[in-house]
């Protein structure tokens, strides 16, 4: 790692990857920096799911398709395995008040071109045998799948660096200026500078740190998430599952807010979610908290998640944990990624801001980025991503 | 949610004597071990220590495990066994699992860690073949479980657990075909090595495993001849008819529980590996984690015991259950034991590795 | 692979309560509390499982509950560390393969399709 | 003679590290020459380490292999990132508890 590089990215976890490779395709010099290790961030501590159902209709959803779709070739073109699946999603619904969100928010998506339904009691069992009676309906997509974030990452380094691509860990930024010729200079903690034409920020919950080196306000907040995670066992049910409560506080959070009488729960930011990897492990989530960047697993949470798992589904009480992960999503106040080249300094770009989708937004936000730096048209709709609207 | 002054992890020889040494203080102690009995390693111990008098040396491990839950169960220490300690939160918060099946919260105003250490792994073609085990597995099965893993054994290690638990295997009834030593010299004390020597059994020094043989479960293993640069000899192969291999290959400090406390760590060779920094107090970076035993440089029983002294009289110290005064009084006779304990060619370098830790704790707090 | 009766040290080895338990449909004699892994030592049987990917057996490696190695079914649940659970009577306890499979006491005969290989 | 080597030296890359998740010195070693240097980076790109027994068993002989293919000291090679549950624990633990204290 030294000298000129057409692009310089900041931060190496999916999305970052995502972009260098793509940039990389596109026959530019990247080098990727990291602070830490491979997989050391949010990309490594989090579940595996492309699930296209959370999202609201409109570009997010739009984007997240076009992702999936990404995705399906993704294997190939990388040349390996990225543990890629389609195995459905559903959202289990418990009460009459859910029902009438979901309906809405599933018609919504529906207009947008997503195959989803509701399905009844008897096909959610079909699928689900092993829920809680309690849930009185469900919605169902055969298209909502899952990858392996850290297999994603390892081909998207594989094949980056077969065009050229560096990445380099330990290698914290601590400068960032603009030389006389107008080239981003990056100094890291080794005290080692590199220069480049254009400049990435791509570090997640960590981005706004970044952005301080620029004088720049980035407004993107750690939000924790603790998971679980059992040994591997024979799945329970056909496809991953969340709860409609997880979706509708989402969607409509005053809802929650009179909702949750535990304090303990509310403080978590409590929800459901259940995938099992490719390799047979579920991985149990999540809560969502507001706590800054204490990483550390607290008692609390593991509690809430395992009683919740098995209030939901009750087999599962037999199973074991094996860890007990905590990651960062990184969060922006509208619930839009942030994604484009920032007002005002050009050669400057930003991709951040995914919350809890950065691995299924990962393919397409990657080749935006490339088509951002390569100044090629795009389309319309990503302008409501600009960074222009989290300027104040 | 149970509330104590004292959590001590693990009823070994070390936590024992810690909780012991707080509760004489006037702590309220919660003692938490994951075994069914309490006393570690000791009750498996059943040869005789040596060392000296004041260290009761002569003694077999199991009867002094039996007099350290004597006093424990005299000085009221609340015991829980078959309790997994599976997290430690916030410094003070622990999460213990007792019979598998039940969660509990124990909080506590100081938490001494007495985890002990784990045995290291030597991998070789066929080692996850059944039959293949750590010492300790073997050493488990005969004496506390009584029953016999094998019938023909090969021991990986000359190493005291290696002659030791050879010379066990042969009370209980087994055969030991070999013990293997990779190392030009046989690695185990003396008294130790002698007796296994008179029984019969061969040793192949500067020799190392090559493969476990076997359809289902052991049925042979081949060992080689190393060069002096420990590269395998072609032709110097040699197999035997065992049903067992046993792998004695050192231990390593048990810092999980420790370091995911947040506790830093440093690297001392001679004591194991990554080892929780630490005080001559026994306290690691978290004011209110101490640690005492293996976990803190794996040496002896002995040296144990007096580890968990010292950690329980600083940390009922630190509750204020001990002056200043009293406080020193105790610990000094302690370490007077312990410097005894630390002399001659073995303790010598088990010494120096403590004060490099003792030193490098230093610099890490002059940091801080 | 057998119990040591008379010992040197520790004496003879105390009576204790002799249970019934299955072991892959066949009844052994275990004493009752005794971690499974011993009462299946005692009972001449060392292949506790079969791995997911090698399907290569194994058995106790560790003895203490931590390389989780002599995993098996344990009444109908995979993956309980045979050297750390007591025996009681009546136990059912199989082979494991792979990351086994859900018996009728753990999920009311719900295997995964990809769970029995 | 050299056949025979060359024969040992495959047959070393199929011995197994990790037992849990079936993980070769092969496969290790592959991971270190694609740039890996931490037990954890290893661990992420290999899988070694994230079964059951949650690298207790294979962790320092990994950090034996990356010292020795990377010249990298020991004493740099942080042993892997420590995460509760120290031991597999039941899920349903917690509801044992709960009634535990119920019943109290």
């Amino acid at each position: 790692m030294k000298g000129q590089y057409d692009v310089i990215i900041i931060g190496s976890g999916i999305i970052g990857l995502s972009s260098g490779y793509y940039l990389s395709r596109s026959g530019k010099k990247v080098l990727v920096l990291d602070r830490s290790e491979f997989g050391s961030g949010s990309s490594g501590a989090c579940d595996d799911m492309i699930l296209l159902q959370s999202k609201k209709a409109g570009v997010t959803l739009e984007l997240a398709m076009e992702s999936l779709e990404l995705y399906r070739g993704l294997g190939d073109e990388l040349g390996c395995d990225l543990g890629f699946k389609q195995m459905g999603g559903m959202i289990l619904i418990e009460n009459q008040r859910d029902l009438a969100v979901m309906q809405e928010f599933v018609e919504q998506q529906q207009a947008c071109g997503l195959n989803v339904d509701i399905v009844g009691r008897s096909e959610m069992r079909r699928r689900q045998p092993n829920i809680n009676d309690k849930f009185i309906a469900s919605t169902y997509s055969a298209d909502d799948g899952q990858v392996d974030p850290l297999m994603v990452m390892k081909g998207f380094i594989a094949a980056g660096k077969e065009l050229g691509m560096e990445v380099s860990y330990q290698e914290g930024v601590i400068g960032i200026d603009r030389d006389g010729r107008g080239d981003w200079k990056v100094t890291t903690a080794l005290g080692v500078t590199v220069r480049a034409e254009n400049l990435v920020i791509a570090a997640g919950a960590w981005s706004g740190k970044i952005g301080e080196l620029l004088d720049i306000d980035i407004p993107v907040q750690p939000k924790k998430g603790q998971l679980l995670i059992t040994e591997k066992i024979p799945p329970v049910g056909e496809t991953n599952l969340w709860t409609a409560s997880y979706v509708v506080t989402k969607l409509k959070p005053e809802l929650a807010e009179q909702e949750e009488p535990d304090p303990v729960k509310k403080e978590l930011g409590l929800g459901f979610s259940f995938t099992r990897t490719v390799d047979g492990n579920y991985l149990i989530g999540s809560t969502r908290e507001h706590v800054g960047f204490d990483k550390r697993a607290t008692f609390e949470a593991v509690e809430a998640l395992s009683n919740q798992v098995v209030d939901i589904i009750p087999l599962m009480k037999h199973v074991h944990i094996i860890r007990h992960i905590a990651g960062f999503r990184p969060e922006v106040k509208d619930g839009r990624i942030i994604l484009g080249e920032w007002p005002g300094m050009e050669g400057l770009f930003v991709a951040t801001g995914h919350e809890g989708d950065g691995i299924a937004m990962a393919p397409i936000t990657g080749k935006l980025v490339d088509d951002y730096v390569c100044r090629r048209e795009l389309p319309k709709k990503v302008a409501e991503l600009n960074p222009q609207r989290v300027l104040v | 949610m149970v509330r104590t002054e004292v959590a001590v992890v693990g009823a070994g020889p070390a936590g024992l004597s810690a909780a012991i040494e707080c509760a004489r203080a006037g702590a309220k102690v919660t003692l938490i071990d994951e075994n069914a009995k309490p006393g570690g390693q000791l009750f498996k111990q059943i040869h005789k220590f040596f060392g000296s008098r004041e260290h009761r040396a002569g003694i077999r491990g199991i009867r002094i495990g039996e007099e350290l839950l004597a006093e424990a169960q005299a000085l009221n220490i609340d015991v829980w066994l078959n309790a997994e300690v599976c997290g430690i939160y916030r410094g003070s918060e622990l999460w213990v699992v007792v019979d598998h099946s039940e969660s509990r919260l124990v909080k506590a105003d100081a938490i001494i860690i007495a985890t002990g250490a784990t045995e290291n792994a030597v991998s070789f073609n066929g080692w996850s073949l059944p039959g293949v085990m750590g010492a300790g597995a073997a050493q488990t099965m005969i004496n506390l479980h009584r029953v016999l893993p094998g019938n023909r054994i090969m021991m990986i290690g000359s190493g005291n657990v290696g002659v030791i638990v050879s010379y066990q295997l042969m009370q209980a009834g087994a055969e030991v075909a070999a013990i293997v030593e990779a190392a030009p010299r046989l690695g185990g004390y003396g008294v130790h090595t002698a007796k296994v020597r008179r029984a019969g059994v061969p040793f192949y020094t500067s020799h190392t495993v090559l493969e476990a043989r076997g359809s289902d479960h052991v049925e042979s293993a081949v060992i080689v001849q190393l060069d002096d640069k420990w590269q395998p000899v072609a032709g110097t192969e040699k197999e035997f008819d065992v049903d067992t291999i046993c792998i004695a290959a050192g231990l390593t400090p048990l810092i999980e529980l420790a370091a995911g406390a947040g506790c830093s760590t440093c690297f001392i060779p001679a004591l194991g590996g990554h080892i929780p920094a630490h005080d001559e107090k026994m306290r690691t970076s978290l004011d209110t984690v101490y640690i005492a035993g293996d976990i803190a440089g794996v040496e002896e029983a002995s040296t144990a015991m007096e580890e968990g002294r010292l950690a329980g009289i600083h940390a009922a110290a630190a509750l204020g259950h001990y002056g200043t005064d009293e406080e020193s009084r105790r610990s000094a006779e302690v370490w007077k034991r312990l410097s005894t304990l630390r002399s001659g060619p073995f303790g010598q370098k088990r010494r120096e590795a403590k004060d490099e830790i003792l030193n490098s704790r230093r610099t890490l707090s002059e940091r801080v | 692979m057998k119990r040591v009766i008379e010992h040197p040290v520790l004496g003879r080895l105390e009576d204790a309560k002799e249970v019934k338990i299955s072991v892959d449909g066949k009844e052994m004699t275990a004493r009752e509390g005794e971690m499974i892994a011993a009462a299946l030592f005692a009972n001449g049987k060392n292949v506790f499982r079969y791995t997911n990917k090698r399907h290569e057996p194994r058995g106790v490696y560790c003895g203490i509950g931590r390389c989780t190695d002599c995993v098996m079914i344990v009444n109908g649940v995979p993956n309980v560390r045979t050297c750390v659970t007591p025996v009681e009577a009546g136990m059912v306890i199989e082979t494991q393969q792979g990351i086994g499979h859900w018996g009728e006491e753990g999920s009311g005969d719900r295997g995964g399709e990809d769970g029995t290989h | 003679m050299k056949m025979d080597e060359k024969k040992e030296m495959k047959n070393d890359k199929d011995r197994l590290i990790c037992r849990c998740e079936e993980i070769t010195l092969g496969e290790i070693e592959q991971a270190i020459d694609e740039g890996c240097t931490t037990l954890n980076e290893v661990k992420r790109r290999t899988r070694a380490g994230m079964g059951l027994c949650q690298s207790r068993t294979c962790s320092k002989q990994i950090a034996r292999i990356i010292a020795q293919k990377t010249g990298k000291p020991l004493s740099e090679i942080m042993p892997v990132t420590s995460r509760p549950p120290a031991r597999p624990v039941k899920i349903d633990v917690f509801r044992t508890g709960e009634s535990n204290e119920e019943s109290n």
